[in-house]
């Protein structure tokens, strides 16, 4: 294979000082698939976003075919046919898919073609989808669509473009494993009709089953670059955190006490009012993971708002120590010892303008412990949040430091830590690791145990399948609003059996356990 | 006062009242919508219309002709947003406060180049007037009913009009008012597919300082024939408002122009009636208090019409 | 927090950008001033040099700093508020009525009583704009813009005729305030009014309010991120109309610390802009409190600047004006600071 | 006078070696209301230009905070002989300033300011004038000689802002009006401020369409531009307000009530040169003493009827022997 694009020790220094690529070298050879891992704020997307034109590299060359260009922007890369989909969507919300598909690239018609040509538009999505198999509903708003979708009108996108190198940074981060699935066989439609694709995953699985070559990046450099069939996630692993890393998680088998949370029939709608929840009962005990498993947009989400008080039932009840949840507001609910960790940690998770010290007192700046007079006690925040980023290894230079200037897994350790400090008694959490490098997974899945140990009672949502399994001690799959089978998470439950529960095709004989749930 | 305000409604003139009180309101709005659509609210509008007013009537009548003026008011209104993008966009000042800092500085410049210019302080009326033309439809003007609803109105009342339509097309069916609402709504969005950012946000308050020119040309030349200082007396800041009552779409706009003129026309007629017990302090708010109560009106009727409450109220 | 580096750089790029604006000013005096270095050295020394100059930049700003702040509680709770105008004539208004009518308190609960009425009347018209945006979602910006006019509208009927000084003859204002509740002169001889008092001890406790207590804390976290505070447990309607009526409380102290300092009575459009000069006011201090005393005292001393320029020299006013517009925004353009940074971290690169 | 000022040094100077009087004109507002700051601001012109003064004008801006500290710095420069200051904005400001500098010279215009021995103060009987403009106003209405004068007997009157000094131009009007005929009706509406002229137009365009007033009187300063040029358009009739206005619309600016600040400050500033003006003295200058009245130019001479001539002139005559008795709403 011919080297198709080449970056040659690139250095990135960005205009606050950070450091983010100290020479780098990759080759992308052409009609590969090329994995590029590393650690969270290793520098991945920024080496993307420079050969992507829209962040300049401080030195270093980049070579198109051997020949040494300069990308000044965005439309000298789509020149050169590269193509990128971004970690963070980069969409329009209220424009619909199809004007985001097209935009800047509009089909035009009229005098001096000043005019939008509607029709060409519709003409040429509709080919697009049908050719690469990814259909979504052009006239839609991009505000209304799921996340999966998203994606896809990004890929299309790039499609649109006529792009032959796509990038995809962290395209799986935020899709179900049907959604993975669904992914991985266009890329290798595209791959299979010369596309060449650059793809950044933290999910080494991945890496494995669909990479031809894969390059470690570690703190901005390049460690190497594997051909995937000669080496084994733990390798790269190895090479990435710089130690071993487990990807089991060690649990001895739970010790379930009594119930601290208990649901009954309970129903909400979602936000444009059509019924989400529709009767679910579950039961959580002290000393237990309860794992909900299901294809995203199946109620989950609002499962978790509905009990933490962000979103209200309209039927059913909530229990939780033999109090009453239904009706209470989400101060409530928490200053009641409930930890929540919520799936979005860049808008509900955390204040990215705000420090990490105000990250991690939302529970506490009303406690009078963190209080002098009427005042803040700033010391004694200080002191808590050092005290914390140390024992959850947050890394960044003080407590000061704005908390969106953190890296994907170093803002996940601040809302567990945050979530955590409280010592609750009933822990929900909803998709932990999503985004976040390997070594920090294991570093919060080991943390969540820990509390289970502690006593506490242990929700997991995640559309990771593996996560929920390698985390749970029961498993609860919902679909469409409902609780369809809860099972016990044993050494013989296989991931496809979860799945068909999942796409609402259950057999008899596990409803025999979802029954006996109810009856509870 | 009622049957004044009926007989007026009845012969028309309340309508046509309600036109000219809505022309500079309705054209600045559009100005404020498409630098507002791009991510730059623009603040300014009364310092642009201001300037506009003045050079359009000081060109006008140097040169003859009201057409030259309009552009040269459009023109001189034009250049100041640019200058504000230099500000804002290249230097990094506050939107707002270039808004603030075009607001003062168009009451001053004006005032300053009366005195230089022409000798005067505080007006100028030009002795040859070159108002802007009314139009006049030739067959319509003399049936009754539809003569005074269709005919003699200022040209400008339906360059507002057509401009309503004119804005509709370019954010709607042009590539690049789709590329305004891009760069607005998600500016990395539209940096990401090589849109020109910064040269759209330049283009998007060119555009603003084009309607706010037409507006103060229309004050200076149109409505009167004159200029005054400060003239505008708190037009642009009305436009801001309607910008936003008109929930930032050029239908709206009208809509809201519409009401805020209505308001105006009703006003005027409750004024110069004899004997109204009224003072008059009140009734020079209805305007203010009428767009209050459309804004709330509009705001409850649209959250009445989604079926989720907001979660979490007081 | 900020290392020293970043204070000195951001000290030199504020240098930078004063002498920019300096020489841009320099430049417009040269082409129209007959006789330029006196209409520079009125405009730059006059103001520092004259005491009763000195007394009058601190006066002047008082009322920026009151206001500024008003809307930088607004804006740290990411409301965009322009009330501040309509606020501060209700406030002027309410406390002269109590320094007129309230009669026979002793002059330590009358001037408290004073301030009081004037902060609550401030509020209590913020909190409309304030209810109109929780309850009914309407948009601030416009409502505030709308009830400025009101309040101006309605004081002005109240001083020219209910409450009007039946020996103001021509000028419409209340019966002037008895003296003892007035703001005096801080030092005799020295023109600066006790108002500056007020407005520092408003500055010092607006700072421990925003960042040193617990519902500034929820203001800032609102207005950063409203999902995130509605997440944790914050009503965010409540902390948006506390906000509000905190900024109307603090326009209203604006209104009557000119009331009692400068015009010793209720006068119509006694304010002419302070509210909408607030605002940038608060924009330049990025909203922080001690960041507002420095841009009022700047913003005071440019507009006394422009005024001795007036008059020591043959400038016009609205030359005068024109300058100052041109320090506003250079000393606001952060691009400066931005291209300063950027040099200074990047150096060595090549870019 | 001001005889000894060896110690300052004088340029050439037109008049002879002499010092020349250095005169200061504080204006709390600006200049441009073609009322009266610009009114004084001609006196003290023509003082300049006929009597060789040094002058120097200070415009304070609209924020009346500055007013007092404006004044007081150019008071405490010391540089000027005489100050000119005026309205009644400045009322309260200036006796509270003069008595802390006695040695300095005050003239103020618009209003009386008491017994304060270093000020020289004139008061304009603007009731009176406004008196005429009605009484004008009502002949105009009722007349059959003018061509635009339509039966009903309506006029208006349109002020800047419902403040006490406007309303005392109205109620004069009123006076006036009703004095020539008690049917009269009277339209009144104010602008808000004194700026917006297409407002001004638009309200005196609604009085003339809507309420068949054939005669408008202005008091708005700029805003009132927009209701001369609306007399015009419809073609009616307007009355100018302050300083003669008559000839910006010829034939429908019929007059204007004037108040002859320009003469008085003019007539002052001569006096002080000589060494003549009464300080501590506070004049009302009326219809008499020439302080208000209706322009008289050839204008009103060739546009308004002889019969309505006359009948003013006997009016006129009767305002100023004090036959006819005016009450101003002010004091
Ligand atoms: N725009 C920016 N300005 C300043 N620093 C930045 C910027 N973008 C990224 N960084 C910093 O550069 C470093 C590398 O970031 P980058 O986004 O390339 O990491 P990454 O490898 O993609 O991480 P992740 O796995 O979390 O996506 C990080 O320390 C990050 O904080
Ligand atoms: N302007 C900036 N200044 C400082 N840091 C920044 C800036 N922009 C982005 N970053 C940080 O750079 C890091 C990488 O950014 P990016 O957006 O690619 O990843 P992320 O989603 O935060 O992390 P992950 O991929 O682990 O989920 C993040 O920590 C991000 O917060
Ligand atoms: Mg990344
Ligand atoms: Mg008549």
């Amino acid at each position: 294979m011919s080297v198709l694009l080449e970056m040659k020790n690139i250095h990135k220094v960005y205009p606050n000082g950070t450091a983010a690529s100290r020479g780098v070298d990759l080759q992308i050879h052409e009609g590969e698939i090329h994995a590029l891992v590393g650690e969270n704020g290793a520098g991945k997307s920024t080496l993307m976003k420079m050969l992507f034109g829209l962040e300049t590299p401080t030195s270093g060359t980049i070579e198109y075919k051997g020949e040494p260009i300069t990308l000044g922007g965005p439309r000298d890369a789509i020149k050169y046919g590269l193509g990128m989909v971004h970690q963070h969507f980069m969409l329009v919300p209220s424009l619909t898919v199809s004007e985001n598909i097209v935009l800047g690239e509009e089909p035009k018609q009229g005098p001096l073609s000043l005019f939008r040509d509607r029709g060409a538009e519709e003409r040429q999505i509709a080919q697009l989808m049908a050719t690469y198999g990814l259909k979504v509903e052009p006239q839609a708003k991009v505000e209304t669509i799921p996340v999966g979708q998203k994606q896809r009108v990004e890929i299309l996108k790039v499609l649109y473009r006529g792009a032959r190198i796509i990038i995809l940074d962290e395209p799986t981060a935020v899709l179900t494993p049907q959604e993975t699935d669904e992914l991985f066989d266009s890329i290798k439609a595209l791959v299979a009709e010369g596309y060449t694709i650059i793809f950044i995953t933290h999910k080494l699985r991945e890496v494995m089953e669909i990479s031809d070559r894969v390059t470690v990046l570690k703190a901005g450099k390049t460690i190497t670059t594997l051909m995937t069939k000669a080496t084994n996630p733990e390798e790269i692993s190895r090479l990435m955190v710089g130690r071993e890393v487990l990807f089991r998680v060690k649990k001895r088998p739970a010790e379930p006490k009594d119930a601290v949370l208990s649901v009954q029939g309970l129903q909400a709608a979602d936000d444009k009012g059509a019924p989400a929840l529709r009767g679910v009962s579950l039961e959580i005990r002290a000393g237990e993971v309860l794992g909900i498993a299901g294809v995203e947009g199946n109620g989950q989400t609002e499962l978790v708002e509905t009990i933490t008080g962000l979103r209200p039932s309209t039927a059913g009840r909530i229990r939780y120590l033999g109090e009453e949840l239904t009706g209470r507001s989400a101060g409530e609910i928490r200053a009641m010892k409930v930890g929540h960790v919520p799936e979005d940690r860049q808008t509900a998770g955390a204040s990215l303008t705000s420090t990490i010290a105000e990250n991690l007192i939302l529970d506490h700046y009303r406690n009078p412990a963190f209080r002098r007079g009427p005042f803040l006690n700033a010391r004694k925040i200080k002191e808590f949040a050092q005290t914390m980023m140390q024992i959850f290894d947050v890394r960044a230079r003080d407590e000061e430091v704005a908390a969106g200037s953190l890296s994907g897994g170093n803002l996940q350790k601040v809302v567990i830590a945050r979530e955590l400090s409280k010592n609750p008694k009933l822990l929900i959490v909803s998709q932990p690791t999503r985004g976040v490098d390997i070594g920090a997974i294991e570093f919060i899945h080991s943390e969540i145990v820990k509390r289970r140990d502690g006593g506490a009672a242990v929700m997991v949502v995640s559309a990771e399948l593996s996560e929920v399994m390698a985390l749970s001690d029961r498993i609860a799959v919902m679909y469409e609003g409902e609780i369809v089978a809860v099972l016990d998470n044993t050494e013989e439950l296989t991931e496809e059996e979860i799945g068909r529960y999942m796409l609402g095709l259950g057999t008899e004989t596990k409803h025999k356990e979802h029954k006996e749930q109810e009856a509870i | 006062m009622w049957q004044s305000i009926w007989s007026q409604l009845m012969d028309l003139t309340l309508v046509v009242v309600l036109l000219r009180y809505m022309t500079p309101i309705l054209l600045a709005a559009l100005g404020g919508l498409i630098s507002d659509i791009a991510g730059v609210l623009n603040i300014g509008l009364e310092g642009l219309m201001l300037i506009s007013a003045f050079t359009s009537i000081a060109v006008g009548s140097a040169s003859g002709n009201w057409l030259v003026g309009v552009a040269a008011g459009m023109g001189a209104s034009i250049l100041i947003c640019l200058c504000m993008g230099f500000f804002s966009i290249k230097l990094g000042v506050d939107i707002i406060i270039a808004g603030f800092a075009v607001n003062i500085f168009g009451s001053g410049i004006t005032i300053f180049l009366m005195s230089k210019i022409f000798h005067v302080t505080g007006n100028y009326s030009p002795s040859e007037r070159t108002p802007i033309p009314a139009v006049k439809l030739p067959v319509i003007q003399d049936i009754p009913f539809l003569g005074k609803l269709l005919s003699g109105h200022s040209l400008m009342v339906w360059i507002a009009l057509l401009a309503v339509l004119f804005c509709v097309v370019l954010i709607y069916r042009t590539p690049y008012g789709v590329h305004l609402r891009a760069v607005g709504e998600a500016p990395s969005a539209a940096k990401s597919l090589g849109i020109p950012v910064n040269r759209i946000r330049y283009s998007a308050l060119a555009w603003s300082g084009a309607f706010a020119g037409l507006a103060g040309a229309y004050l200076s030349m149109g409505m009167t024939s004159m200029f005054v200082k400060d003239m505008t007396a708190g037009t642009g800041f009305l436009a801001l408002a309607v910008v936003l009552l008109g929930k930032r779409n050029p239908v709206g706009i009208l809509i809201g122009s519409l009401i805020f003129g209505l308001a105006s026309a009703v006003t005027t007629i409750v004024q110069t009636t004899e004997g109204t017990a009224i003072p008059s302090q009140f009734v020079q708010m209805i305007p203010y208090l009428v767009t209050l109560a459309a804004l709330v009106f509009f705001e409850v009727r649209k959250r009445k019409g989604s079926a989720v409450p907001a979660a979490h109220t007081l | 927090m900020k290392s020293v580096k970043d204070i000195y750089l951001e000290l030199s790029g504020i240098a930078i950008a004063v002498l920019v604006a300096l020489a841009c000013g320099f430049a417009v005096i040269l082409a129209t001033s007959s006789e330029p270095l006196t209409a520079l050295s009125s405009l730059i020394v006059d103001p520092v040099t004259n005491p009763f100059n000195i007394g009058t930049v601190i006066n002047k700003a008082v009322p920026l700093m009151l206001t500024g702040l008003a809307l930088a509680v607004v804006f740290q709770a990411g409301v965009f508020s322009m009330g501040a105008e309509g606020q501060l004539y209700m406030g002027g208004f309410a406390g002269a009525l109590a320094g007129i009518y309230i009669k026979g308190l002793p002059f330590w609960l009358h001037f408290p009583v004073i301030i009081g009425c004037a902060m609550a009347a401030g509020a209590l018209y913020a909190a409309i704009a304030g209810l109109l945006k929780t309850y009914a979602n309407a948009n601030e910006i416009v409502t505030t813009l709308m009830l400025n006019f009101v309040a101006i509208l309605t004081t002005s009927y109240f001083v020219n005729n209910v409450f009007k000084d039946p020996t103001s003859g021509g000028a419409a204002r209340m019966a002037y305030l008895s003296p003892e509740v007035l703001l005096g002169k801080l030092i005799p001889g020295f023109s600066a009014h006790g108002g500056i008092v007020i407005a520092l001890l408003a500055v010092v406790l607006v700072y421990l309010l925003l960042y040193k207590s617990p519902v500034g804390y929820e203001l800032r976290l609102v207005g950063k991120n409203g999902k995130f505070a509605t997440y944790g447990g914050i009503s965010t309607n409540r902390v948006i109309l506390t906000s509000i009526m905190l900024s109307g409380a603090l326009a209203g102290l604006a209104g009557i610390v000119e009331v009692l300092g400068i015009h010793g009575t209720f006068k119509e459009n006694f304010s002419a802009g302070l509210g909408f000069d607030g605002i940038i006011i608060a924009l330049l201090a990025r909203n922080h409190p001690i960041g507002i005393v420095v841009a009022s005292l700047f913003y005071a001393y440019i507009q006394v600047g422009a005024q001795t320029m007036q008059a020591g020299s043959d400038m016009p006013r609205e030359v005068a004006v024109i300058i100052q517009v041109m320090l506003v925004l250079l000393v606001s353009a952060q691009g400066i600071f931005r291209l300063l940074k950027q040099n200074v971290r990047t150096k060595g690169g090549v870019v | 006078g001001n005889g000894d000022s060896s110690s300052e040094s004088t340029p050439a100077s037109a008049n002879g070696g002499a010092a020349k009087v250095k005169v200061a004109y504080y204006v709390d507002g600006m200049l441009g209301d073609k009322g009266f700051f610009d009114s004084a601001q001609r006196g003290v012109d023509k003082a300049a230009k006929e009597l060789g003064m040094d002058v120097k004008t200070v415009e304070g801006g609209t924020n009346q905070a500055d007013w007092a500290a404006g004044l007081e710095s150019l008071v405490a420069s010391n540089k000027y002989d005489v100050i000119v200051v005026g309205t009644s904005n400045m009322t309260d400001i200036v006796r509270e300033l003069a008595p802390r500098y006695p040695d300095e010279k005050f003239i103020y215009f618009d209003d009386n300011i008491g017994d304060i021995p270093n000020i020289y103060s004139m008061l304009y009987a603007q009731s009176e004038g406004s008196f005429l403009a009605g009484a004008f106003a009502a002949l105009v209405t009722e007349s059959t000689e003018l061509a635009a004068a339509n039966p009903e007997k309506t006029i208006g009157f349109i002020g800047g802002m419902d403040i006490p000094i406007i309303n005392d131009f109205k109620a004069g009007y009123e006076q006036g009006a009703k004095y020539v005929d008690p049917d009269v009706k009277v339209v009144s509406s104010y602008v808000g401020d004194f700026a917006n002229a297409p407002k001004g137009k638009e309200l005196a365009l609604a009085q003339m369409n809507g309420q068949q007033a054939d005669i408008v009187f202005q008091v708005a300063g700029g805003a009132g531009l927009g209701t001369l040029e609306a007399g015009n358009e419809a073609g009616k009739y307007t009355i100018g307000v302050d300083s003669n206005q008559n000839a910006l619309y010829p034939g429908s600016v019929l007059t204007s009530m004037m108040k002859n600040i320009d003469a008085s400050v003019f007539r002052a500033l001569e006096l002080f040169q000589q060494g003549k003006l009464e300080f501590g003295k506070n004049e009302v200058l009326g219809i008499e003493e020439g302080g208000v009245g209706l322009a008289k130019d050839d204008l009103y001479a060739s546009k308004v009827p002889q019969s309505i001539q006359d009948r003013m002139a006997e009016i006129e005559a009767k305002v100023a022997s004090g036959e006819i008795k005016i009450d101003s709403i002010l004091n």
